[in-house]
């Protein structure tokens, strides 16, 4: 297997990381996320249609371009790095490969085109009110009516759900045979009887939402078949995207704390000077590396069809939350008093590391996980 | 119980049937508990106390609780301020301050830290120039609780930047009603406002109002300071207020409000182990066997700590002298925080994202995810604590010092941040 | 409760602890764990007969001191501290409570006063192949003959089995109602069908047995009643005084490592000079400190009656696990490379560590338990 | 694939047609491989090399490989030797030793470590002095491995006492066959004993036998432990002999079970993580809900540990400049080796125990418990790691150097332990 970044891809993120760098710094992330919207469509189709972000890992036939999970992930680590306020999760990640292994040939073609281009903003509605990312525990039926199908019922954590154009739903369906088969639904976001009430999050910057249905009106997308492996895939994608998300913001915490302590005097020496400073510092450097590598090696995994992919994007995710979170905690503390403040940026990354530690499972649920793909 | 306590008790009996009442105003009735000496009985007898020793007052407060009196507010800046006047003031600070400090009316603050001096307290670059006959103050203050309401500020200033660090610092009390002092809350990641930044542009302080000598601030401020951190130690006491009707007991009820605000979070920073076992019985948590197992091990540490200071709480009572466990208390406080965060992360799965309404108990739980970090920092990082511990219970080496010698001007500093 | 240590018992602690350094120095020490007794009869005696260790918490009327939990773990721990060769666990903490508690008046008047004399050494055989401590696994079951039982088993893990006078056997027995009972059986170390093997322990200084039981002749000297509780009282007491002694190793491996890194020097200062070996001692300090307090107030608490004992001894036995075996590969790694050889005295410690943390259950053992207790 | 390097491919191939036979005595092939060259292709044409870079080796290795035909003993000391003979030593250390380290025929060790320098090799007091025409040598050296099976010695000795630490150093050749050089095997706490203690008493080298300049020792040395440090990274595949039947090849079985012997314990040390699934099984500790979050843990530190040595690796193919991920490897095989140890002993429970027969694999389980605090010390402390990523990767200052300037003799060092 490659493992290593081309040349070209090398660029890519170089090119991306000062674009965002300029285009959305936390002066900007903070203006954002204190809205309800949590992004806004200028400026982002503004970053999007330039480097046409949205588009990047939907395959050719369907208006993308067809790149692997890889290159997705370089976009993802560099949002996670720069907090971009953005629709891109749920959209490109969630929502796009929801539909690309999920739906039907027709609602491809539908969708991925439009949501390839950014006119289209999507979100996957999954997980209810335990938010546990497990189809074992979902209760939503859809009812069967002559043409149609009709929902009712909660989604809840349910990611930009407040502002997407388009929900896709995840919700079983009593087969004529009477087994019940998982099957995706698309409800237009302005339809009658769903009740979207944004969540207060502690990460601002990570709008999330309930949904609340009551006889919605829904047409349903996927085929006869039952879409819980086509779940699968989705749900193992969107947790090796997540891990590079997150080793991009602990990269970036990392680098501003050392920053930090270089600059920072106290005893009349440089606070980088202090010996357990410097061990805390290379402790850090080792956590984020270590994520760094399993998330790296997750996205080059899936794209080259490795078999323990399962095992791996828990290792990923796992891996990930806990050096972020970690990394947090070793950044405020760090950078002293200052870092508790909310006019320093700290906590920016703090709240997103937090969020992303229980968002699509916790490092424990990841690791039963492992274990299972294993030990079969 | 020794003859004394029993004599002691009698005497407060006495006193307290004869002066306590309900119906007095609550200014009222603290004047009396100054003329007499109840109020601050181990203070001296020449200054509003009775030159008793400090382990009869639990006797003395207790005296009081049995029949509801109010005792006098021991709560925030204004005790160390007293205890700072009554070692290094002079008989004019003890006069204008110390009543006024037992019956409540005025209320304190410390300008000590910098934002250029944080664990590093004796780096304050805040400067007192005498200018004609009155100090005149610029600099910046940080991390002061109450500035806004404070009639009175303890301020560290440096008075001479050609001696070195610790020498060129003296101690002053502020009038915090002058135009050249201004506060601005300084707002913390858990959207509290607990404290200020004060921000001091020629500010004037009188001559008479320097505590210690010239060059002494330091040495001030160090009794400050170790009243402050027994403070801390104590702060789980403080927030109570006394249960009764009437409109002293109201009253009080107000005070004890306006003191303990900027402190209500601090429950949720020592990680609230106290709701962990109903938080998982309640989510179903306590059936998942990897956070049972997490559960424990917090639980091990959270008891194992408070063991730690029974034993050494014990031992104090015993007259031994203090052995290492008394100096453990704040570093186990960081790790119980931060060990109780993760765990109420586990219990509360994707509510762990959420805050206000929408998070468990109303925000407490989301209060407790982004409050835990300041464990280990406030009052002494925990870099801090284990250089002290090291150094002074295990007798290690000192670090070098790269600053003690030189005039403070040639000591490399934060520039302004 | 009362929680400190009285003069008395603090004088007493003292005249041990020198009498201790005297008598077993490590040089003793590893002399005696290099033979297969593992301990010396006339040594044991001379130490045993001037301060009554045997005798100090069995009661008054059986022989003993009768006092308390609290006087025996000073004891054990400087025991601990001392790593003193001698059977001191199995006969005066395993064995003399089982007796204590699950014995018939008969058999308490019969082997007590001897063992508290020290004349009698004796091992409960408790675990089996699996050196589970959980009685649900145990399947020895006692056969009932004319006016006796015999055993047919295996019993392991056994402590100073292999030279104890007496081995008291914990088996089950099918009563006459059909039902099945625990009882406590007395087997004489010379009996018929016993065979006792020396099991190899990586701990030296703890020498472990298997016996392998073979219709071997055997006196039932529990009551009618089932002795469940007595071995579970019998369990929490042997759990807090391991903790005791375990608290006790712990913070010599502690002063040791401290002493050393003074002395050592490297790059012209004192390690002891460095921030980060400062710092890792300040943990040390507060690891033994607090698993110390766990230990003291947990055998204070049983002294006292408390109701919520059994987790207080899974916190001192899960609390003392981690910090003795935290401790000793700390001071390893403090020594350097010289605390990883076989003449540094460091590596006894830390296999004592080793075998003290699975002895009577790990720490995740420990903990399930606690947590049982809680969540009834 | 270049040009080339198929070119060199085609060479060897050729070569190797016409000179290997596996009826060949080892020593006799091993001597063609010097005089052609082809042995240590990387070396100078001159030196028993055909000076091609060191990115063609692994191609000629293959082509032996494909062939079954053996090359020289990579292993253990003498390629250090060899290293630092190309470096710094005189054409009389290249003609008398490079050859019969080619072929195998001499054991080498190195004397570096002393009790008193463990961390701070350039700490040694091993002193050489020079009596008549002979440097007469002092002191005692330890953590040796082969010292008793040894022909020659890499020896740091101290040369001036006046001068600076690090250039108070030489650095020698010293014979290990003679009367003033005795070994002692050193015990370990694993019972294994894979080094020696080395006391030099009035031992003898010969001036031309001194390795650079007189006070170039430490930078001499420098080339030594660089090699040992590549050496170390690549120990796991030493081990193993050439498979194949034939005189020749029970030959290096032999020389390779004799060199390895030493490192036998080292899987162990580092704590065997390839055990840790089939024990869980095996033993049922994978049912318990805690024990399968611990085995997690280790998993994914193992992985994202190989991960990142896969990433080091990658980016040095395709000649990128190392970045830090190549810097941890040490480390993370340290905390690897940790947890490793504690999930061995919580699946094995009780038997964690026993050793010898009695433990679980016949005592490989024991083996591990007792033998992985050497990863975090063994090559380089945690400590220093740390140190150096912290100043080499992070550019953070340097340590504050107590022993840089003054002479050696007025350095505070440890009394003979």
């Amino acid at each position: 297997m490659k493992f290593s970044f081309s040349e070209e891809q090398e660029e890519f993120r170089s090119f991306l990381r000062r674009f965002l760098e300029e285009k959305s710094p936390t002066t900007e992330v903070r203006r954002l996320m204190a809205t309800d919207a949590g992004w806004e469509k200028e400026q982002w189709r503004k970053v999007n249609t330039e480097l046409g972000l949205t588009a990047i890992a939907i395959p050719e036939e369907y208006g993308g371009q067809g790149f692997g999970l890889s290159e997705q992930c370089i976009v993802l680590e560099e949002m996670g790095r720069s907090l971009l306020c953005a629709p891109y999760f749920s959209s490109a990640v969630l929502t796009a490969n929801a539909i690309l292994y999920g739906a039907s040939e027709e609602y491809k073609k539908k969708y991925l085109p439009e949501i390839a281009s950014g006119d289209l903003t999507a979100s996957l509605a999954f997980t209810e009110e335990t938010g546990a990312w497990d189809i074992s525990s979902m209760s939503m039926c859809a009812k069967k009516t002559e043409n149609t199908y009709r929902l009712t019922g909660v989604k809840s954590f349910v990611l930009d759900g407040h502002m997407s154009d388009l929900i896709i739903v995840l919700a079983k369906v009593n087969d004529n045979s009477g087994s019940q088969r998982l099957a995706l639904f698309s409800v237009d976001s302005t339809a009658t009887g769903l009740t979207k009430n944004l969540l207060n999050s502690t990460d601002q910057t990570r709008k999330l939402a309930k949904l609340m249905f009551t006889d919605v009106e829904a047409t349903c997308i996927s085929s006869e078949d039952d879409v819980t492996e086509a779940m699968q895939t989705t749900f193992l994608k969107s947790c090796i995207g997540l891990s590079n998300e997150m080793v991009g913001g602990a990269e970036r915490l990392r680098e501003d704390t050392l920053e930090y302590v270089k600059m920072r005097m106290q005893f009349g020496r440089s606070i980088a000077s202090f010996q357990v400073t410097k061990h805390k510092a290379t402790d850090m450097l080792a956590d984020v590396e270590l994520a760094k590598s399993a998330a790296y090696y997750a996205a080059a995994a899936f794209d080259d069809g490795e078999s323990d992919i399962a095992a791996t994007a828990s290792i990923a995710k796992a891996s990930a939350s806990e050096a972020y979170m970690q990394t947090a905690i070793n950044a405020v503390q760090m950078h002293g008093g200052i870092g508790f403040t909310w006019d320093n940026d700290t906590h920016l990354w703090f709240k997103r590391a937090k969020s992303s530690e229980v968002f699509l499972g916790t490092a424990d649920f990841h690791r039963e996980l492992m274990m299972q793909s294993w030990d079969q | 119980m020794s003859m004394n306590e029993e004599q002691v008790r009698n005497e407060v009996r006495e006193w307290l049937k004869e002066n306590w009442s309900p119906n007095l105003d609550l200014v009222e009735w603290r004047l009396k508990l100054a003329d007499s000496g109840w109020g601050m009985a181990n203070w001296p007898a020449e200054w509003y106390g009775r030159d008793l020793p400090v382990s009869l007052v639990p006797a003395i407060e207790e005296e009081f609780n049995k029949i509801g009196a109010l005792t006098i507010p021991k709560s925030g800046i204004r005790m160390l301020a007293a205890a700072t006047i009554l070692n290094h003031g002079s008989d004019m600070h003890k006069e204008k301050f110390l009543k006024r400090i037992i019956t409540g009316e005025d209320v304190w603050c410390q300008l000590f830290s910098e934002p250029g001096s944080g664990s590093d307290l004796a780096g304050a670059t805040t400067k007192a120039v005498m200018v004609g006959n009155k100090w005149v103050v610029n600099g910046q203050k940080v991390w002061t609780t109450s500035a806004h309401k404070a009639h009175w500020g303890l301020l560290l200033a440096r008075t001479d930047m050609d001696d070195t660090k610790h020498r060129g610092l003296s101690y002053f009390i502020i009038d915090m009603n002058q135009p050249g002092v201004e506060t601005q809350p300084l707002m913390q990641m858990n959207g509290h406002a607990s404290f200020n930044q004060v921000f001091l542009t020629d500010a004037e302080v009188l001559p008479d109002f320097q505590v210690g000598e010239l060059g002494d601030g330091w040495q001030v401020a160090t009794t400050t300071l170790m009243h402050e951190r027994r403070a801390a130690d104590s702060l789980r006491s403080w927030g109570q207020a006394s249960k009764g009707d009437g409109p002293i007991y109201d009253q009080e009820r107000v005070e004890t409000e306006t003191t303990m605000q900027p402190y209500k979070w601090y429950p949720q920073r020592a990680g609230r182990v106290d709701l962990i076992m109903d938080r998982a019985k309640e989510t179903g948590a306590i059936k998942d066997p990897a956070i049972r197992q997490e559960i424990a091990k917090l639980m091990t540490l959270h008891k194992s700590a408070e063991w730690t200071a029974r034993r050494a709480r014990a031992a104090q009572e015993q007259g031994k002298p203090q052995g290492p466990e008394g100096s453990l208390g704040k570093l186990a406080a960081s790790n119980v925080a931060r060990a109780a965060a993760k765990v109420h992360t586990l219990i509360s799965g994707a509510d762990a994202m959420l805050t206000g309404e929408d998070s468990p108990m109303d925000g407490t739980i989301a209060e407790i995810l982004v409050s835990f970090p300041a464990s280990s920092i406030a009052g002494g990082t925990d870099e801090i604590q284990k250089n002290i511990i090291s150094e002074r219970v295990l007798n290690m080496p000192k670090e070098t010092r790269f600053d003690a010698d030189k005039p403070f001007k040639d000591i490399p500093r934060n520039t302004v941040s």
